[in-house]
Formats: structure tokens, C-alpha cells, sequence
């Protein structure tokens, strides 16, 4: 190999290196137009505030008479945990991290099926007069 | 499949969690909320399964997980009696608190299943909303503990207070936020158990000094947490169903706890002080009769003034829970209604132990809640009214909340029995109720006390009206 | 310069060229943990759902009292179209582009100022009776 | 500044204009609500201001625009009568519909400022985006302009039909749909503006043929196209602003829509089809007396009537609106209050032209808001009232709405007036209302015609009143 030759293959090598870079770099910011710039925990934040806004109005909106009911089914929807439990399980290697993983699995699933399950039960029981 | 479209399938499962507590808003629809809340729990859950790169012993202890924990909570479900609802809510916000802190642990060891960073490395936006989660998550576990043994009865209701107790609270408090910010500067996971152990020691510290009776608020004020908590943990594995989810929770709880505190004209602060109320209301004080009379009646003529009644109007509250009288009531309604009296049920926003308590216990026993009617729908109808049958219920009928600017319970809206020709008061004793005032109606002269268990007296109240 | 020289500049560079590219990677994601991963319309879909919610209890709850206010401040409100209109203008080298920005800038701005001032006008004349 | 740091101050001025609109909830909040409208503004104005990046001509241009705009608005503010409201919102409307057409235009020329691409080459997700904003944003521009034509009479009320016209829209509208497309296949600038000018004659066509009494129905509906463009722009720019606030108006026109449509017992379909209702109710067919029996009255009857009773009920409408009687309204409930006679006024929810149109009005005149009182909290109140003095409102009375099932209004919840003991009808003629409809009423033995304008012969009955 005569050096020239080896000048360019190192050549090509970095212009290959630098679309590399830029191909990346238009990868992040392809998917997301303006708001690559805007940290996402902005978006997140706006969300939680709106449904803050939202839970106040649907939960005054909940009729007294079924205000037992509603304390037993959040506990059922609070239980949207196990998510988190469930992808520390599943995607982590370290041998704690899916131990503690498994833990929360199993606890959020008592809470979903008996959260659900009581207010099923609960809800069965309100009828209105037969005629 | 995509992060993009698990997170759509996430934000699915949220809007369908809010079509859940939408649905509540009627009876009729309720149940269709109820599962639209299941199939939001459906979908959250299916939509990780599929997750890009779970591996097989993750699905293998997720199986696992779920057919233990769902079985648990299945037969739970099922057996429980309605009564014990309460303590059953707190039990359940304790598992969601101490899940909240393992899947925090969790995130900790193995933050690239999460993306936040590689073990050691986490970012430190992550480790603020971890910690946040974590110690949130933690005080929900033991509070909803205490709360659990005290409405279960495990442990005495009474507030249990010493010396310097706030100091103590005070000390801990600020040594968890040091820990919180070092944590934070170091990502070490011995400082995230030590948060975790102070949180909990001072979820502990701060609910023992509230009586037992108050518990319902204290519930309700850990849901609201436990929704925080669930916050927490979605900011920091940036998930959509638990940030949105959270923050329903969170108002729930919080709303709840206003509700209470308002029907009792306390505010959430004079609760969470704690040293109101004791057990349960026939603990507190037996009221000084003196010399005042009191008219006694029995079932005979209980029954009597009833069936030549034209509108009886029913008061439940407490008693009637202590004494699983709703089967009885509704036995006794049934006979009035087909004498041809008008019967219907008032219930006060804070009668019971929980809200919406009595709600449930009568449709429990098929009483339809059309004939069931809240505070301000009713109150102008004592009036109209015959006969008011209070049973088991006291507090709510007193009317020193309104005459009496030095009671405790000055302020909180009654309902006006007192309105009505004639008040039946089934109940044990002349003891006061809850919060330990006594109730100037026994006295009246058109109040008729029939002292007796609620369910016995209602039973015996029926065989009457059978003769 | 000697051929093994040239080799190993070219591989030097090439590293270079490799960490640029880690370390652009790394940039697109330190920013935005998990999320990064996510495109950045699912958050806005999730935001404008939630607004949805927040609006449609919101509206609910004005008093039919305050319906013709109502429609005047949910006219100035939606004149926040502004922002787009200022930015254009702003950033925008393009004349047309400048152009536009103005006149949106212009006819949003008339919105803004008369459907705050009407709707002040008018709710002043809501009063309660003197006693 | 950075751009999180301006998102963040682009959320704080979405959760103002949130709170703006929960302050409306109660007359005492709504001055409160507004303020919190401006300080909205003025936050997203201010943090547009400082961002990065801005040129000194871009800046000239914005104040010179900002000043230009901003008095121009301000004057009309000041200046517009309180009857013209219906017109102005719907001038406003076509306002921002056209501004979103601009924003849109600048943003495809110079995408850069906004980070969705170069010239000509732009994100396709941002070519979608754009052009939704840009569609509904045209025909809510021109919409409105024909609804502001009609209602301010520069244009006759008169739906305009021709043959093949739903043809002729459908056919606009596919086309509309395949030029998007190619919009976003080519992102041509030439295309872009064909959409803009084809949904500008879409926006037309749909609204001609819909007579100008149904008019405030479609200025709701517009209104709700207005925010929902505003969306699709917000959507362009991935602004968070934009995005709530589009998503508020838009809900916000769509429910007063609704809420005008059931108080009228008709859908939106049957609204937008067109061809119900001409220009006012006086122009509609005056109804065939026959030999019925109409018992008319002077100023003085009706005053000698009034001051005899203890209480008035008064039912303003549409005629109130057109005669400007609201100031002689009040002062006659003045006078009657002097003389020791209970007065309250009763609004219809689509009494007038406009929702809360009676509403404003009266506030105008100084009618203290809590006289004013809403169909349901006042219809069990009419047969307690000796006299209901009903001026210029006729529809809303009708008992063919409970009665006759064959009638256009038959299912809209009336005011029940014909329960009071004697009902005063001010109007000018036997004519029936905006919906055509003959009222059973005027007939009646304990009704009274006032034929007159309304003003001339309230400004009467205050001076009988004051002999
Ligand atoms: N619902 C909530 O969410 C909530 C939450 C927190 C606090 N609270 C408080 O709880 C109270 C509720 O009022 P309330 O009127 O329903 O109850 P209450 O005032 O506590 O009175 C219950 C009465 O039932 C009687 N009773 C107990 N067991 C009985 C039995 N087996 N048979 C017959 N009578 C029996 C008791 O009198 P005897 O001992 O003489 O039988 C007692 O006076 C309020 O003070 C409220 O503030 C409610
Ligand atoms: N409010 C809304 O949002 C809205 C929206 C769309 C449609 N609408 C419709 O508008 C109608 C409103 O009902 P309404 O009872 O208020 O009005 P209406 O039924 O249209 O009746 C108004 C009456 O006022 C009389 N009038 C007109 N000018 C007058 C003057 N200068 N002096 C005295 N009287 C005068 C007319 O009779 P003469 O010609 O005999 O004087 C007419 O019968 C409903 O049909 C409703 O569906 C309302």
C-alpha cells in the first residue's frame, strides 16, 4: 500500500466518520422539529398541570353517593405503577433490579384486581327502582 | 414496537382512566367507567409487554407477579365485607406506596431500562424525581399502615402524642430533605435507603397522633399521595398513563379530604394535628341527662306512629353501619311502602365513617338510590314530613352546629329533622356521637327515643307492623 | 510524512470523528432521558387531549349568565396566534416571510386589544345590588 | 433565553387563560378571569419578545404591528354598541382565522425560524399540521365574514340557495382534500396558496345558504373553528400556547353551539343545512288572527295592573334587544320597587340572539345581576307571580314547544308564564318570533297585548306610573 493510497482510504475515512456524525445528529432532530430544543420534562410538565386541571373538574363532577366507590377505583388506577415495575423486571440485568421489579409487580397487582374488582362489586349493588 | 407508540398506547390507557372517574359522575354510567378503568389497566399493561427487549425471565417473574398479586387481590375483593371498606382503601394505598418505592430501587439499579442514565451515572434530573417519588412513596406505605391498624381495630384508636413529638417530626423532616439533596449530588444507594427508612419511620410518627375516628380524612389525604407518588415515578421514567394517573389520584385524594373536612367544619390542618376523637362515637363522653326528660317509646310504638304516617323520612349514619342494620331498614321501608306511606332516605355528606358510606351499605341491601337523596336535596322536605327515623345517627342531626357558636361542630350543615312532626332516635344509649357533643333533640318533646341495637329495634320495628 | 505516520493520523481522525459522533449522540439524549426516544408529538397530542378535557369542563362551568363575555375573551385568548405572528416576523430573514408575520401580527393584535377591552366593558356593567 | 425557559412561560400563560375562563364561572370572579386573560397575553407576548435571535427590523415591525392592531382594536372596543356584540365577535373571528392563513404562509417561507425545516424542504409532519391550520383557518376567515355581513345587514338575512349547491361544496371539499396531499407530498408554494383560496370559497358557500337568525349559531361554530385552527398552527410551531389555548376556544364554541341548539330543540346539522329562519322575527309571516278573541291594553292598564300586584315577573327578548328598552325597563322596575313591588327578571337561554345576550343588556342598564334569574331557577315561580311582563320576547313563552308536537319549536323548554295571573305581551304586532311559529298565548283570557315598540311603551307605562 503506497502512502497517497493511504492518505485517502484515511481520508474517506473520517468524511465517512463526519456524515456519520451529522446523520445522527439529523436523526435527533428530524424526529423532532422545533422542540428537539425544548426539554421534553417542559412537555411533561404541561401535561401534569393539565391533568391536574382535569382530575379537579372529573372528580368534582363524581356524585357523592359514589364517593366510596371513587376511593376504591383510584386505588385500582393508581396501580398504572406495575408499568414501571413491570419494564424494570423485563428489561434489567441486574439481578436487584428485577427482584425489587417483581416485587412491585406483585404488589400493584393486588391492588389492580382488588381496586377494579371492589368497585365492580360495589357498583353491582346501586340500582335504581323497578317499575 | 416504538417508544412512540408505546407512549401513545400509555396516553390511551390515561384517557381511559379519566373516562373512568368521569363515568362515576352517575350511577347509571358507572359501571361502564368502572371498565373503562379496567381496559385502561389493560392496555398500559399490554402495551409494555410488548416493550422492544423484555427478556424471558422478565416475563417469566412478570407472569409470576401478576397471577400471585392478582389472586391475592381477587379473593380480597370478593370476601371483604362492605364495612370494612375503609381500612381495605388503606391497606391498598400502603401496597401502592411501597410499590412505588421498590420500582424506584429498581430504576436505581438498572436505570438503562429506563434511559436515564447507566448505574451510578444517573441523570440528575431523574435522581430529583426519583427521590421525590421515593420519599413520597414511602410515608403513603407506613401512614396507610397505621391508618389500616387503627380502623381495623389491630391497634387503639386513641391519638398517641409525647413529648416534643412535633420537634421530633420537625428534625425529621429537615434530615430527609439533607438526605434528598445529597442523594441527588451522589446517586448512592445506601443515602436512598436510609430516605427510605426516615420516610417511613416519619409516615409512622405522623399518623399515630390522630385518632382513630379521624382516619377517613388521613385515608384519603395517603390517596392523594399515593397519586404524587405515582407522579414522581413518572417523571422519572417519563411515562405518561402514571403522570396523568397521578395527578387524577392526587386530586381525588385531595378533594375527598375537602369534602370531609368541610361536611365537619374542621380544617385539614386541626385533623392532621391530630387528638380529635377517639374510636368510635359511643366511646366518647355519656351526656349528663340531668333532670331533663327524655321521652322513651319502643318498637310497638314505633311502629304504630309509623304506619299512620303519610312520608317517613329515614336518617342513617354510623349506628346503622356498626350494627349492619341496612337489611333490616330496607325489610322495614318495603312493609311502610306497602301500607302505602311515602318512604325516602337523606343522607348527610359526612354521616358514616367514609364518604358516600351509607350510599353503599343501602345499595347493599337493594335500596334504589332514586329514593336515596343527598343534603340540599332534601332538607327543605322535613318539613313535610311526619316521621324521621334516625338511625344510628346523631352528629349529623344536631343542631347546636347551628345555634351553638362555642360547639365544635358550629358550622357544619345539618340535616333539619327536627322540622319533621315527629323524630324516632334508634340508638343505644344517650352517648354522644363522634365528636362528642350532645345532641339537644333528645330532649325535644317531639323526639321519641328507642334505645336499642339498630338492626334488633328495625326487626322489631317490622314484626309490629306485620301483626 | 512516512505512510505509517499518515495511517495513523487517518485512524486519529477517525476516532476523533467516532467520539464527535458518541458525543453528539450523547448530547441528543442527556437532555432528554428516556424520552428522547419518544417523538415529541406524542407529548403535544398528549398536552392538546388534556386541553381538551380542561376546556370542555371549563366552558361547562361559566354561568349562561356570562355566555356573550364568554365569546369576546375566547376571542382575545385565541389571539395568542400572535406568538407564530412574532416569531416570523422576528426571526425570518425572508421578506415574504417578514411580510406575512407583520400582517398576522397587525390583525391578531386588533383581536387582542378589542376582545380584552369588550369583554372588560362589558362584565363591568355586571353588578351586584347595593344594599 | 433559552428554549425550555420560553415553553415553560408559553405554559404559564396557558394555565392564565385557563384560569381567565374558570373566573367566568361567577359574575364576582369574571372581572378577576379577565385580568388573568391580559396578564396571559402579556406573558406570551413578553417571552416572544426576548427569544433569541430577533432582529431589530423584525422588532420595528412587531411594535409597528402591535401599535397599529392595538388601537385599532381598542377603538372599536370603546365605540361598538353593546348591541352590535353577535357582528363585532364575528369580525374578531375572521380575524384570527385570516391571521392563522398568515402565520401559516410565513411559516413555510421561512421555516427555519420556527426549527421545522429549510425552504422548501419542510418536516412532513409539519407540512400536515400546516395545512389543517391553514384550511380551517380560511374558512373560518371568510365564514365569518358572511356572518358578520348578515348579521350587521350589509347583507340580506335571506338564506341563499341555488341548484347543486350541496354538490358544488362537496365537490370543493374533495378538492380541498387532494390538493392537501400534494401539499405535503410537494410542499409547493403555489399549492398552498390554491388551498387557502379554495377553502376561503368553501368558507362561502357553507355559510350563505344559512339564514341570518341562525346566524349565532354558526359565529359559535366558527369560533370553535378558530381555536381549532389555532391548534394546527400551535401543532406547526410545537408551541404549548397555542396548542391549550386552540383546544379551549375550540371546546368553548363548540359547547355554546351545542347549548344554543338545545335551548332551541334543533341540531347542528339541521342549523348548517340552512335555510330556517329569515332575517328577524317581525319579517316572518304575521299569523291569522281569525275571530279570536285578543284582549289589547294601553300604557295606562298596564301600569294600573302592575302597581296593584306584589309581584312582577319580567321576560325579556329579542324585541327588548332591537327597541333598546333595557334602560326604560329598569327604570320602570324602580318605580315598581318604590311602591313596594317584588321584581325579577326571568332570561330564557336563547332569548335574544346570542347566548346571555338579555343578560348583558341588562347589566348595561344597571339591573343588579342577582334579580337576574336562569329558566330553572324561576320557572316554579310563575304561578306565585300576579303579573309577568313579557317585552319583546315571544318564542321562548310558547307553549306550543310542551303542547304541539307537530311544531318547530316542540320539545324546547319554555318559559312557563301562562302560570301567573295576568301575562303583559309588549310587542308591535300580532307577528310571530324568530321561529315562525304562532303563539297560542296571546289568545288567552288572562293575557294582555301591548302593541308597540317596546321602549315607546315601557317609557309609558313609567309615566302612568308616576301619577
Ligand atoms: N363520613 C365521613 O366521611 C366522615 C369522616 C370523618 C369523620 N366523620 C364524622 O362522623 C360523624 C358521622 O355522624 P353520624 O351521625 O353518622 O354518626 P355519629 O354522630 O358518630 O353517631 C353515631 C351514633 O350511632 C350510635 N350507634 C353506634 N352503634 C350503634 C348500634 N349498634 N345500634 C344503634 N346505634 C348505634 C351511637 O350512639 P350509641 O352509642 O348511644 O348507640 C352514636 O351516637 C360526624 O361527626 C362526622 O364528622 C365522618
Ligand atoms: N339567544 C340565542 O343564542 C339564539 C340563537 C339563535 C336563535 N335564537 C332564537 O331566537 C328566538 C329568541 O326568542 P325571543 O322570545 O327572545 O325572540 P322572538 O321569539 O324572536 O320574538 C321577538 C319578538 O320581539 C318583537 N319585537 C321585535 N322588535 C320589537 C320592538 N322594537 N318592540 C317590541 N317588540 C319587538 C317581535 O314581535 P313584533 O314583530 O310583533 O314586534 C317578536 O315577536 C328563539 O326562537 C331562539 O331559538 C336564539
Amino acid at each position: 500500500m503506497n502512502p497517497n493510497q493511504l492518505a485517502d482510504q484515511a481520508h474517506a475515512l473520517a468524511t465517512q466518520a463526519d456524515a456519520l456524525a451529522a446523520k445522527l445528529h439529523a436523526l435527533g432532530t428530524a424526529a423532532a422539529p422545533a422542540a428537539a430544543a425544548v426539554n421534553p420534562f417542559v412537555f411533561l410538565l404541561a401535561i401534569f398541570l393539565m391533568a391536574c386541571f382535569v382530575g379537579y373538574y372529573v372528580v368534582w363532577n363524581v356524585t357523592p353517593a359514589l364517593h366510596s366507590p371513587l376511593m376504591a377505583v383510584t386505588n385500582g388506577i393508581s396501580s398504572v405503577i406495575i408499568v414501571g415495575a413491570m419494564l424494570a423486571t423485563g428489561l434489567a440485568t441486574s439481578h436487584w433490579a428485577m427482584a425489587f421489579g417483581f416485587i412491585a409487580v406483585t404488589l400493584a397487582s393486588v391492588n389492580i384486581f382488588g381496586g377494579f374488582l371492589v368497585t365492580q362489586r360495589m357498583l353491582a349493588m346501586f340500582k335504581k327502582k323497578e317499575k | 414496537m416504538s417508544a412512540s407508540l408505546t407512549s401513545l398506547l400509555y396516553l390511551i390507557a390515561a384517557v381511559l382512566f379519566i373516562l373512568a372517574l368521569r363515568g362515576l359522575s352517575h350511577p347509571e354510567t358507572s359501571r361502564r367507567g368502572n371498565l373503562m378503568g379496567m381496559s385502561g389497566m389493560a392496555v398500559a399493561v399490554l402495551a409494555t409487554l410488548v416493550h422492544a427487549g423484555m427478556h424471558a425471565s422478565g416475563y417469566l417473574l412478570i407472569v409470576l407477579g401478576i397471577a400471585i398479586g392478582g389472586s391475592v387481590g381477587a379473593v380480597v375483593a370478593r370476601r371483604i365485607a362492605m364495612t370494612a371498606l375503609p381500612q381495605l382503601v388503606a391497606a391498598f394505598h400502603s401496597l401502592v406506596g411501597l410499590a412505588a418505592v421498590f420500582v424506584a430501587a429498581a430504576a436505581l439499579n438498572a436505570p438503562q431500562a429506563f434511559g436515564i442514565g447507566t448505574p451510578g451515572h444517573l441523570y440528575v434530573e431523574s435522581l430529583i424525581e426519583m427521590s421525590i417519588g421515593l420519599a413520597i412513596g414511602a410515608i403513603t406505605f407506613s401512614g396507610s399502615i397505621i391508618a389500616f391498624a387503627k380502623l381495623q381495630g389491630i391497634m387503639k384508636g386513641n391519638p398517641i402524642t409525647f413529648m416534643g413529638q412535633h420537634k421530633l417530626n420537625a428534625t425529621l423532616g429537615a434530615a430527609l430533605a439533607v438526605l434528598v439533596i445529597l442523594f441527588v449530588a451522589t446517586g448512592a444507594q445506601a443515602i436512598f435507603w436510609i430516605i427510605a427508612l426516615l420516610a417511613i419511620a416519619l409516615g409512622f410518627l405522623l399518623i399515630i397522633p390522630i385518632g382513630g375516628a379521624d382516619m377517613p380524612v388521613v385515608v384519603s389525604m395517603l390517596n392523594s399521595y399515593s397519586g404524587w407518588a405515582a407522579c414522581g415515578i413518572g417523571f422519572t421514567i417519563q411515562n405518561l398513563a402514571l403522570i396523568i394517573t397521578g395527578a387524577l389520584v392526587g386530586a381525588s385524594g385531595a378533594i375527598l379530604s375537602y369534602v370531609m373536612c368541610k361536611g365537619m367544619n374542621r380544617s385539614i390542618i386541626n385533623v392532621l394535628l391530630g387528638g380529635f376523637g377517639t374510636d368510635s362515637g359511643g366511646a366518647a363522653a355519656a351526656a349528663a341527662t340531668g333532670d331533663r326528660h327524655v321521652k322513651h317509646g319502643n318498637a310497638e310504638d314505633a311502629g304504630f306512629i309509623m304506619k299512620n304516617a303519610s312520608k317517613v323520612i329515614v336518617v342513617p349514619g354510623y349506628g346503622m353501619a356498626v350494627a349492619q342494620a341496612q337489611h333490616a331498614l330496607r325489610e322495614m321501608a318495603d312493609t311502610l311502602k306497602q301500607d302505602g306511606v311515602e318512604v325516602k332516605y337523606a343522607i348527610h355528606p359526612v354521616a358514616g365513617r367514609m364518604p358516600g358510606h351509607m350510599n353503599v351499605l343501602l345499595a347493599e341491601a337493594n335500596v334504589p338510590y332514586d329514593e336515596v337523596f343527598e343534603l340540599e336535596e332534601i332538607n327543605n322536605e322535613f318539613s313535610t314530613a311526619d316521621v324521621v327515623y334516625v338511625i344510628g345517627a346523631n352528629d349529623v342531626t344536631n343542631p347546636a352546629a347551628k345555634t351553638d357558636p362555642k360547639s365544635p361542630i358550629y358550622g357544619m350543615p345539618i340535616l333539619e329533622v327536627d322540622k319533621a312532626k315527629t323524630v324516632l332516635f334508634v340508638k343505644r344509649s344517650m352517648a354522644s356521637g363522634y365528636a362528642g357533643v350532645e345532641n339537644e333533640l333528645f330532649f325535644r318533646p317531639n323526639t321519641m327515643m328507642l334505645f336499642g341495637d339498630a338492626k334488633k329495634m328495625t326487626e322489631e320495628i317490622v314484626q309490629s307492623l306485620d301483626h
